[in-house]
């Protein structure tokens, strides 16, 4: 494992998790105004996947999207300005959490539409297969996702087409509050895919290296041309659907089984144990990132609104 | 009389209704554990459990159909869709099998579904969670639909929804749910297709409907005091919409606004006009005016939301504009 | 096996047959309008299905449902006036061949839309649940029906509410044009039931009484409370999707091999060999048929054309 | 000038853009081998394959969405939608993906999709086969929508569709694509957003699209025999919409009668009633007339279907009477 890589990862998983807690003190502030789903504690998937990819592959995000815009190499300013609604948001303060996109990263967008994104995710495939590019395209979505109609004509077109896509479910074992088990036939979700015979696996999604390794090995296969696959990454939500969710669907103990499980609480202690970071490194880095979401707050706070004028603006070419 | 949240109201609704006919269930996404996104359905599940209030998995054309199914062999349910940003999804369902189904079948059939969404902006969600479709609703020749503003139309259409024999789709809104009005305790209902004039006026009529309603009644006492008499005309239903109470309020001021929250081109606000061309034009002393929506995507930012939609100030300044011409 | 059973299952594959190539007739001479599609070649899943149901049971039944509708103990005269648009249709002339339905009869209804039906059998499939009837609903609809959304969220939902639904597919190898291998990423249908575990079972939809025994055992399984099913049953359709279809994707060789398959000659055929009905018997019967559908053509024409103002009925109750 | 028909206007137009650029590619139902449902894609994936010409499967919603995800990445996908009353299957992506994407990314992308549909009645197909849904159009800020009447129309608007880098709907009409007409062999495009006189006139105004162009065509000339002097004008495109064409005719006859296929209520008749309001109500004679589809599923029924949709005939009478008037 290489110091660097380690660092970078590490650094990520923080700025994700610092930024999602950041914001929920924002919204219970009032600075932050309307709704924000929190990736906070699902941040090893993000990162190991993405940090799998090439800059110019593509990725497609969800409505829980603030962790895939920030490893896919977003401005932590730009973002954190967009979910005010601000004027130098990456959006112009015109999407929202709901929607950060960067194109010019390779982000096709957050989506408020649960399974909104699979389409765009597919066509991108097809796009780059058409285009004989050998770019690929990482589809995320929740388990409450795999039960949308889309989600299975996305896959099938896929599967046919032999596109270069990598599904990855983010699984985390609850749609807003409606458990998998009352919401899918399949406990497993990694059985969707035998309808399409893409191949699939399962991965802990608490351990970003466990990620990484299962993600290359799909993505590798995608950009050799050998056709789509769907991942399962089990991993947990931290907060709850929204702000006012008092979490009666799911015990407090299953809460505290995840939060042992912490992403980065379990890298950090890993690369401890092999001797690749010290413990002073993870803290100069944890404060490294303090400051980092310190600053990309006060730059959002301090940001304009956009003009009036803007209303109209950027609707039609 | 006692004062109850529109939330509460609609929860009071479906609770009656319930309870009152063994064949009304309800069904949709996140309405049973967690109570609904906005929190009508709360404590219904707990009381009633999965038979009466089932939780769905994330799929709204299936809801929708599964709700046409149930109510053509004997139920009487209530399908949530949990935003009409999500309607899209399950257009196909409503408009061709919802809506047609009793006519293409030469009427033998009946389809008691109501179908409870949600719509609006207010609360900067962005381009997704904050639409207002009904003009798409009402060219579903078929169904009703209900949009009303107050606890006590809520309720009492509500459940004269769930009665009808004919499919209903309901439209409440996110800004509402915490508004508060007078509800009887006693039972009552409220036809469908019956505008209500929520403040009577001489000088200019305001034809609105759901949270435009409160904008409509705040600009009424502003002006007032400006000497100007302003009618508030709460269509409450837009299919069918209340042609004789639109132009009885033409007739008697002679002057309209129309306000709706919805984008303006092929808005409602369309449909008003042209009722209004054919049936009162020889009552019009001035072109109707409509004060809508912008023709843009929601924006999420909050100042940009503002501005997207009318606001009691633009609706104020339509009148004063109206009345000097 | 019970001669008045065999007569009966003949009859009714004789009487779709006939039913089928009469409107092929009107259609060529202009009698008919519009478009229907033809069941022909396909009567042995219709009838043999149907023939394990009880008469309060539900069908809900696809663009192809001439068959259904006939095998539902529809009335032949009633269907064929429907078909010319006829007042005394079983539609009042209002459906058309794509919407014959008779909910007197259980029959929810053909359907435009591919894979229309699927929520109505769906929900029939609660209601029944809910009320606590025994009553089971059959699904019907293509292989190209596999492909759309609505399937998909339709299996999820009755497998996980054990609904009493069995959802069969006519696999005639063609949606309107693509064949299940350019439009399925699985050839074997049966194998999308996997993503819902739900049972599943292939059989040869040339055979009624395969067919018979397969249903059977699947509307029982239904009946009985242990939940929904998938059948796949492989058939042909004989003509085109529609009449001016030049039918370039697929081979005069394949419809050859299908014709040898004819549900109705085979039944013929194992019926006088088993000596449970006579050549001079199926002759007898063929021509009652005949006369059956003459009359009823004579009855649609005869029949006048709804009065201008049922336009306006039968919209709202 | 040669003739051919709206069909084969329509095929040249797709052969010449795929020729054009390499990065124009279809995708549909049926659209390759079958050269789709009624033969607008004939002979093309013969000569171009797959990598040009994409058979998909029964998958309406994907469809668009991955027309989307290509556009959004190089490429400028033509997708086509067998018949617009499939539309609702694919409302969710079109309405909230296709057309607000580049609005909520703050500008930063472009949609060069077009979209291409199918509708109207005429075939007596029933209630799922024969419907004009354009009006849910009209109100998705984001698209533009065009609806041609002519093989010469059809053929200059699809083109300059799939150059836009706008996403457009581009609705055909069933009983257009056997029609005949004049097209230059040498390529030319068409503007959105203009429309065009088919017929120039004093006395009254009709505005229209798509087929009822026609049928309007054949009524001016009746009505020309008996003294009557008629406009037809043909608005082409719905979204955006000409309103400087639909002010001028107005001031020039001051009589104006609205010809739609659609169901009247909440149809693109109102919102060009309401148009008329706002720009030209002080040039009107008499209130604008709409003659509409009626507001049921379209029958099946051959009587019935004539019935519910506008003719010639019911024309003729809507202009003798506003003349009249
Ligand atoms: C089509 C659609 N239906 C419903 C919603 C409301 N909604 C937002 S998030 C959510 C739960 C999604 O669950 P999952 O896909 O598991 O993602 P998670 O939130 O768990 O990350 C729901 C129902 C939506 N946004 N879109
Ligand atoms: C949603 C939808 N998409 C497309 C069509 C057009 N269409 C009618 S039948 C058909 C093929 C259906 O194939 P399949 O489900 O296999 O049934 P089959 O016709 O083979 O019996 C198509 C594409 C339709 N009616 N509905
Ligand atoms: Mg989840
Ligand atoms: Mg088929």
């Amino acid at each position: 494992m290489d110091k660097e890589l380690a660092r970078k990862l590490l650094q990520q998983m923080m700025e994700i998790r610092q930024f999602e807690d950041k914001i929920m003190d924002l919204l219970a502030k009032n600075i932050a105004e309307g709704g924000s789903h929190l990736y906070a504690g699902m941040e090893a998937v993000a990162v190991g996947v993405i940090s799998m990819l090439a800059t110019d592959d593509y990725i497609t995000s969800t409505h829980r999207g603030h962790g895939h815009a920030i490893a896919k190499d977003g401005d932590l300013k730009a973002l954190m300005a967009e979910i005010l609604g601000k004027k130098t948001g990456v959006c112009k303060g015109k999407g929202g959490s709901l929607h950060l996109a960067d194109l010019s990263k390779g982000n096709l967008g957050a989506n408020g539409i649960v399974a909104g994104g699979l389409g765009i995710a597919t066509g991108a495939g097809l796009s780059m297969k058409l285009q004989k590019k050998n770019n690929v395209v990482i589809c995320f979505f929740g388990d409450g996702a795999t039960n949308n109609g889309i989600f299975f004509e996305c896959l099938n077109m896929a599967s046919l087409w032999k596109l270069p896509v990598v599904y990855v479910c983010e699984n985390n074992y609850y749609g807003m509050s409606v458990s998998v088990k009352r919401a899918s036939a399949v406990e497993d979700i990694s059985k969707k895919a035998l309808a399409f015979d893409m191949p699939s696996e399962t991965v802990d999604g608490q351990d970003v290296l466990a990620v990484r390794e299962v993600a290359g090995k799909w993505i590798e296969y995608a950009r050799s041309g050998r056709g789509p696959s769907f991942i399962v990454a089990n991993t947990y939500r931290y907060y709850g659907h929204s702000r006012s969710d008092p979490r009666v669907y799911r015990t407090r103990e299953e809460e505290k089984f995840w939060r042992e499980r912490d992403p980065i609480k379990l890298f950090s202690a890993k690369m401890v144990e092999q001797g690749i970071l010290t413990e002073g490194e993870i803290k100069e880095l944890e404060e490294f990132v303090t400051k980092e979401i310190e600053e990309a707050v006060e730059y959002a706070i301090e940001s304009p609104y956009p003009e009036p004028d803007e209303l109209y603006t950027d609707l039609y070419v | 009389m006692r004062e109850i949240t529109y939330r509460e109201a609609l929860n009071e609704a479906l609770l009656e209704e319930i309870e009152r006919d063994p064949k009304v269930f309800l069904l949709g996404e996140d309405i049973a554990i967690y109570g609904g996104a906005y929190g009508v359905t709360a404590g219904l599940w707990k009381r009633y459990g999965d038979e009466r209030v089932l939780d769905t998995p994330i799929s709204e054309n299936a809801i929708v159909g599964v709700g046409l199914g149930a109510a053509l062999t004997g139920m009487r349910p209530v399908a949530e869709i949990m935003y009409i940003d999500f309607i899209g999804l399950c257009m196909e369902q409503l408009n061709n099998q919802v809506a047609k189904i009793r006519y293409m079948f030469g009427g033998k059939c009946t389809v008691p579904l109501t179908i409870r969404t949600e719509g609006g902006a207010g609360r900067t969600l962005g381009a997704h969670h904050s639409q207002s479709l009904e003009s798409w609703l009402i060219h579903i020749p078929g169904i009703k639909v209900v949009m009303p503003s107050t606890p006590y139309d809520a309720k009492g259409l509500l459940k004269t929804s769930i009665r009808e024999d004919n499919p209903v789709v309901f439209v409440e809104h996110k800004m509402l749910y915490n508004t508060k009005g007078p509800v009887p305790e006693e039972e009552y209902t409220i036809p469908i297709g019956v505008a209500d004039i929520k403040k009577e006026g001489s000088d200019v009529s305001l034809l609105t409907y759901s949270r435009m309603t409160l904008f409509c009644l705040e600009a009424a006492k502003i002006l007032e005091k400006e000497g100007i008499s302003v009618e508030v005309v709460d269509l409450r239903t837009l299919l069918p919409i209340d042609v004789k109470a639109i132009v009885n309020t033409v007739k008697k001021t002679n002057r309209v606004i129309i306000v709706e929250e919805d984008c303006k081109t092929g808005g409602t606000g369309a449909e008003i006009t042209a009722q209004i061309m054919e049936n009162a034009f020889d009552y019009l002393d001035a072109p109707v005016v409509r004060v809508a929506g912008a023709d843009v995507p929601m924006p999420k930012s909050p100042v940009l939301e503002k501005l997207a939609i009318p606001d009691t100030e633009r609706i104020c300044e339509a009148i004063r504009k109206l009345v000097r011409r």
